[in-house]
């Protein structure tokens, strides 16, 4: 399968995983047409899900899609990364129809801008004014402070994070420190 | 004689007594409380007893069930339904996530305290509390009807503009296109 | 010059009067066509006395005229109609193309109608007639759509019932030896066996081809939704009637003498069940007002024939009742429709929604006159649906009660149909700027309307002309056996008295009505837009329509559909194709060379000599 | 005004016993009998209530007007009975008769429907056709029983079933054994319970027609609701079972009618529109024709 895969597109970087998954890293452009040759030619007529991880250190947003071969059995992740200033992505619901809720959510969630896309207006979040809260660099708890109140009384509550590691002994990342009260 | 202070007095205790046996029921489930509903009405807790039935639209019920965590978009449908109620009505909270947000207390658009936004007569504590938690809340809420203490709606009415207020800091372009409510 | 032939002159002057003077300018138009109408009506009434005759005798023919009292009820009917029509449709035609044209038809078809009503022998009778068909002919096309399917269709069934009146006509005239309608009538019996059928059978057709009986309706809901509806009011109202007129002549003289006389009743009278109810199911079906009222015209027709062939004193009685109500409640409906296409345009029931509120008047008239429609108690309909079924079941046909049943309470389906059509439902910006329709259409409409419901409780204002209608024509009087005034007597003395059943409904409304007002006057109750309904929260965007109005009765439709697939059409259809191929036939035998012309001609001398041995031997 | 009481008060405990019955069928406790009039008068005590029109607000007006004069038409018991109070129930039976009856009965409906649609709310509208079109379905073996009893009697008004009834003895339900069957077939599509309450079906149109009407509004529908059972019921009872001398058997017989339409509902699902239409024009009026030709041979 990966030989059919690298025949039709040789610079497509490819990462083997255990028996039925396999990974492939495209440059972006490529995308549409790998995929709807993925459909088309190999079989893989399912698209399972679109994933999203906002890389901050590299300054870029990666987006997976993940195929599904009935015949195969054969998942089939495809990794791509844009560029996080301003993020454009092709889009590719006339492949899969679904497709367009998944990048109607990256547009929301992320801010990332599909050009023809059809979108009304509003998807999850109405009345947002705030960034993308999905981004790492939203500090959810202070928005949460500055347009909700909070019940009196709840702050002695413990801290999740400390009171599980005081017990098990491990060290909280660094990451997660930020979060701790 | 007729509207003297002690004749009204009466007909408010008769008319407070049928209000607390027969409660008309509109179940908004938001969130995971309204699989707790169905145990109460059906056979083992059986709610009808108490003369608690279900109600089809908001025109008809008298009790407000918000059955869970709101998020910024149920919020404006629950304030509609609860406009479109007829007066005398009030409104249980059920689950912690009503009471401070739960376990959803920092979600970027989970409410925390929900009579920030509508006036709730009772609350019922628990992480989707049991028919008989549920039960319970049902009697408190109908110990207030018969003391005449359980008065949201006009509370709502009261200090509309503060509702409002608070309303509109979430969703501004929503409260805009609401229709008025003035009664 | 005595005063029919001046009223019918002046009918025909006005009418052409009335096209010239359009020609200068509309409002002179206008004034002349009122003019042209209401005098010569006025003049009707005033001057017109039963049983005056006229003789005039024109080309070598001697033409009589002269007012039954069976034809002045009829004529109450055409004469109220016009003088209604004519307000009405002043300010309908105003801004339309066509005026004078309109004008002239209307004005014709009054006469040509009056005349029938007038007229003494079948010649007078058949010239009339003839007028009608052209006069609505012209009317259905006028607005020029759909010409060649609605309008030839109307001309061509007009056409098969002209000539076979024509046919039964000219054997009566040359058995009888006379065009007097009464000569033909009384010394029906000289005539031969075959002839005594197949007059009366011939003048049914033509009788039936006017008053849309089912297997000659096709072209009824064609013509009435295409001709502009002031007049569609004169068409289903008046019009209709001059056949069951006729129907009632033919029934009552002729049919009552043939010994098998019963057995056509009955045909009739089923064919006459049958069109109600499958009028009705079609009427459910459609999806324009136009049509709507079309088929249900049909169908109300349906009943007044069931009546006319049932024959017993209360079912002619509920029969000629319904007469005058139908031309009443029908009139209104179609005025009703009128008035909606002049305020929004369409007549489409799929777009039109919420006029409740900006054409309260219209409402109220439509109400009344569906409350009549339907037959429900305070309103004159039921008076005419109560006496017929009682008449039907004493009469012991049972089926075709159920089957009428069925109709009525079908009925109700198209009823509600047409009020929410138009009425109810959300209200759209897009009809915001409707008003109410101008003075001139509302007041007609609400006259008739109010007429319904005055009659709903002394119907014995209309029973008087109905009972000495039917002496004249050979019933005993049924004053004091089947009514007094407002109370209902059936042949087995069942009771229906009117008044306080009114009296009982109006108490009862206005002592709720005042309940529920009063629990509000703390300010509390408010009126709400359709928009702020419960609609779980969601608050519906501006261009979201939330109107049930598609596919309104597709449950319903999904149980007749059986019903339904089989259509009158079709077999006209097939009948068309066969006539065709039988045309084709012949055109092959007109070769068009000298010989074989040459044969046929000997070919027919031959057959002829053959056959004078035994023709003329 | 005496039967207009009685009719309300019979029509509420008759409808809270159903609850209780219906709620013991689910092996639950089931509210108080009284539970009907509780919920009547706390609607009737809402403060604050909204129309959307004329229409709207008179739509319960109009339900009223034909329960009341139906109940009026109706001998709720043998005239000239022998029980004192028997001359409070007899108001305007003399002025009316069966197809009378069926008509007055349409009044109501047709206004409530007007008062729906004027709502705009689209379940109301939908929850009126399918009222109608199921209408349109039980009417026929209804009307097909009336006929098979008018052809036998030569008569039409109820009073005088009544009297027929009185001196052969036996009452209708048992000399006209198939009219009656259609009848009760025919009495299962008006008191809309479950097998036919696609009119107000709670889960698919949010309680049809009257989904806008709240407070007092709600409060006039349930009451007429209530007396027009009552109506039917009295109406069944003179019709096949020989009428009431007084109350305590008027009760009884009008419960164990009542009881049929009920328990047959309790523990069978819903139909769709054209099922329950089709099965109206089924068995029913097969029956009913075979009581019209029973009627007409005896």
């Amino acid at each position: 399968m990966i030989a059919k895969i690298k025949a039709a597109f040789p610079n497509a970087v490819n990462k083997e995983y255990d028996g039925n998954r396999i990974d492939f890293t495209v440059h972006k452009d490529a995308v549409p047409g790998f995929l709807s040759h993925m459909k088309d030619q190999l079989g893989f007529r399912h698209l399972s899900h679109i994933a999203y991880v906002d890389w901050i250190e590299e300054n870029e947003f990666e987006i997976v899609y993940i195929l599904w071969s009935p015949e195969d059995k054969v998942k089939l992740f495809i990794h791509t990364r844009i560029d996080r200033e301003n993020p454009v992505m092709e889009n590719i619901d006339m492949i899969w129809r679904q497709a367009n809720t998944y990048q109607r959510e990256m547009k929301e969630m992320l801010g990332i801008e599909f050009p023809d896309m059809v979108a009304p207006d509003e998807f999850i979040l109405e009345d947002w004014d705030d960034i993308p809260p999905f981004r790492r660099d939203f500090d959810t708890l202070e928005y949460v402070n500055r347009t909700f109140w909070h019940r009196p009384g709840r702050e002695d509550a413990q801290d999740v994070r400390e009171t599980i590691s005081k017990r098990s002994g491990e060290e909280i990342p660094d990451f997660a420190k930020k979060y701790s009260r | 004689m007729y509207n003297d202070k002690n004749s009204q007095k009466i007909v408010d205790i008769i008319q407070n007594w049928a209000r607390k046996h027969s409660i008309w029921v509109l179940a908004y489930g938001t969130g995971c409380g309204a699989i707790e509903i169905a145990p109460t009405m059906t056979s083992r807790y059986d709610a009808e007893r108490l003369g608690i039935r279900g109600a089809a639209t908001p025109r008809q019920a008298d009790v407000l069930l918000v059955t869970g965590y709101l998020t910024v978009k149920t919020v404006k449908r629950v304030v509609r339904v609860y406009e479109q109620m007829q007066s005398p009505k009030y409104i249980i909270g059920f689950g912690s996530c009503t009471i401070n947000g739960g376990m959803y207390y920092d979600s970027y658009n989970t409410i925390n305290l929900l009579d920030k936004y509508i006036p709730v007569d009772v609350y019922i504590n628990g992480c989707m509390p049991r028919p008989e938690a549920v039960i319970q809340g049902f009697v408190k809420l109908q110990q207030l009807i018969a003391e005449g203490k359980a008065n949201g709606a006009q509370k709502y009415l009261d200090n509309l503009e503060w509702y409002k207020a608070n309303q509109a800091k979430i969703a501004p372009k929503w409260i805009a296109k609401a229709p008025d409510y003035n009664w | 010059m005595d005063m029919l032939t001046l009223i019918l002159v002046i009918f025909l002057g006005g009418a052409i009067v009335t096209w010239l003077g359009n020609k200068l300018n509309s409002v002179l138009g206008d004034l002349l066509f009122l003019a042209a109408v209401i005098v010569p009506s006025g003049l009707f009434i005033s001057g017109i006395t039963v049983g005056s005759v006229t003789t005039l005798n024109a080309l070598g023919l001697t033409l009589t005229w002269g007012l039954s009292p069976l034809s002045y009820l009829f004529s109450l009917v055409v004469v109220g109609l016009a003088i209604l029509l004519a307000i009405y449709s002043v300010p309908f035609m105003n801004g339309k193309d066509k005026k004078g044209a309109f004008y002239f038809n209307f004005t014709l078809s009054i006469m040509s109608m009056l005349g029938i009503l007038v007229s003494k022998d079948w010649i007078s009778f058949f010239i009339f007639w003839e007028i009608m068909t052209w006069s609505s002919y012209l009317m259905v096309i006028l607005n020029g759509k759909e010409v060649q399917k609605v309008g030839i269709k109307y001309f061509v069934f007009s056409a098969i019932g002209a000539y076979a009146m024509l046919m039964a006509m000219v054997i009566m005239n040359s058995q009888l030896g006379s065009f007097m309608l009464a000569d033909t009538f009384n010394n029906f019996q000289q005539m031969s066996g075959t002839y005594q059928i197949l007059i009366p059978l011939l003048l049914l057709v033509a009788f039936g081809v006017k008053s849309a009986l089912m297997p000659l309706h096709v072209w009824a809901p064609g013509a009435y939704s295409n001709a502009p509806m002031a007049y569609t009011s004169v068409f289903s109202g008046a019009l209709s009637k001059m056949g069951i007129y006729g129907m009632i002549l033919v029934m009552v003289t002729m049919i009552n003498q043939l010994p098998e006389g019963t057995l056509i009743r009955d045909i009739i009278a089923w064919l006459g069940g049958f069109t109600a109810a499958a009028a009705t199911l079609w009427a459910i079906t459609q999806d324009d007002g136009k049509k709507l009222l079309a088929w249900s015209s049909v169908g109300q027709m349906g009943y007044i024939i069931v009546g006319v062939a049932i024959g017993t004193p209360l079912a002619m009685l509920a029969a000629l009742f319904l007469v005058v109500v139908h031309a009443m409640f029908k009139g209104s409906l179609f005025m009703v429709v009128g008035a909606i296409e002049k305020q929004t345009g369409t007549t489409d029931f799929r777009e039109i929604n919420g006029l409740i509120r900006k054409m309260p008047w219209t409402f109220i008239s439509a109400l009344l006159s569906i409350i009549a429609l339907a037959g429900i108690p305070p309103l004159a309909g039921f008076v005419s649906k109560w006496m017929l079924y009682e008449a039907l079941i004493q009469n012991n046909n049972y089926i075709l009660v159920i089957l009428l049943f069925f109709a009525s309470t079908a009925g109700f389906l198209y009823c509600y149909k047409f009020l929410h059509g138009y009425f109810l439902g959300q209200e759209e910006p897009e009809w915001d700027h409707v008003k109410e329709a101008p003075v001139g259409m509302v007041i007609p409409m609400l006259l008739l309307a109010l007429g319904t419901f005055v009659l709903g409780t002394f119907p014995q204002l209309l029973f008087n002309p109905i009972d000495n209608a039917l002496q004249y024509v050979g019933y005993d009087a049924t004053g004091g056996l089947l009514w007094t005034d407002s109370v209902l007597f059936s042949q087995w003395g069942n009771v229906v008295t009117l008044q306080p059943i009114l009296y009982a409904i109006i108490s009862v409304f206005v002592f709720f009505a005042i309940f529920l007002f009063v629990k509000g006057k703390k300010g509390k109750t408010r009126y709400v837009s359709t928009k702020d309904i419960s609609t779980s929260g969601e608050i519906p965007k501006e261009w979201e329509n939330l109107t049930f109005k598609v596919n309104f009765f597709q449950p319903f439709e999904r149980a007749i559909e059986p019903f339904l697939k089989r259509q009158i059409d079709k077999y006209y259809n097939a009948f068309g194709n066969g006539l065709e191929a039988l045309f084709e036939f012949t055109r092959r035998v007109y070769t068009g060379n000298g010989q074989t012309y040459a044969i046929y001609a000997i070919l027919f001398l031959a057959l002829l000599l053959l056959f004078r041995v035994n023709l003329f031997g | 005004m005496a039967t207009f009481v009685l009719a309300f008060i019979v029509g509420m405990t008759y409808g809270g016993i159903v609850r209780k019955i219906t709620a013991r069928v689910h092996n639950r406790m089931g509210p108080p009998f009284y539970q009907n009039f509780i919920d009547a008068f706390k609607l009737y005590s809402k403060t604050s209530a909204i129309h959307h029109g004329a229409m709207h607000f008179l739509g319960p007006a109009f339900l009223m007007v034909s329960s009341i004069v139906s109940l009026m038409i109706v001998p709720v018991l043998i005239p000239g009975g022998d029980s004192w109070y028997n001359s409070w129930f007899t108001n305007m039976n003399a002025s009316g008769d069966l197809i009378f009856l069926i008509y007055i009965m349409v009044f109501g409906s047709l206004g409530l429907a007007l008062g729906a649609g004027q709502t705009g709310n689209p379940n109301s509208s939908i929850g009126v056709t399918r009222g109608l079109s199921q209408m349109v379905g039980f009417e026929i073996p209804w009307v097909m029983a009336l006929v098979a009893l008018m052809i036998s009697y030569k008569t039409t008004s109820i009073v005088d079933f009544i009297n027929i009834q009185q001196e052969t003895g036996t009452w209708l339900m048992f000399s006209h054994p198939l009219a009656f069957i259609t009848a009760i077939l025919a009495m299962l599509g008006m008191f809309r319970y479950s097998p036919f309450d696609i009119v107000g079906a709670p889960t698919e149109l949010a309680s049809g027609p009257v989904s806008e009407n709240g407070g007092k509004f709600l409060f006039t529908m349930m009451s007429s609701g209530s007396v027009f059972a009552f109506v039917k019921l009295t109406l069944f009872v003179d019709l096949f079972m020989g009428g009431a001398e007084n109350l305590v058997i008027l009760v009884v017989k009008t419960f164990a009618l009542y009881m049929i339409p009920v328990l047959y509902g309790i523990v069978s699902p819903r139909y769709r529109t054209e099922q329950a239409v089709r099965f109206f024009w089924g068995w029913p009026t097969f029956i009913g024709l075979l009581a019209i030709l029973y009627a007409v041979i005896f």
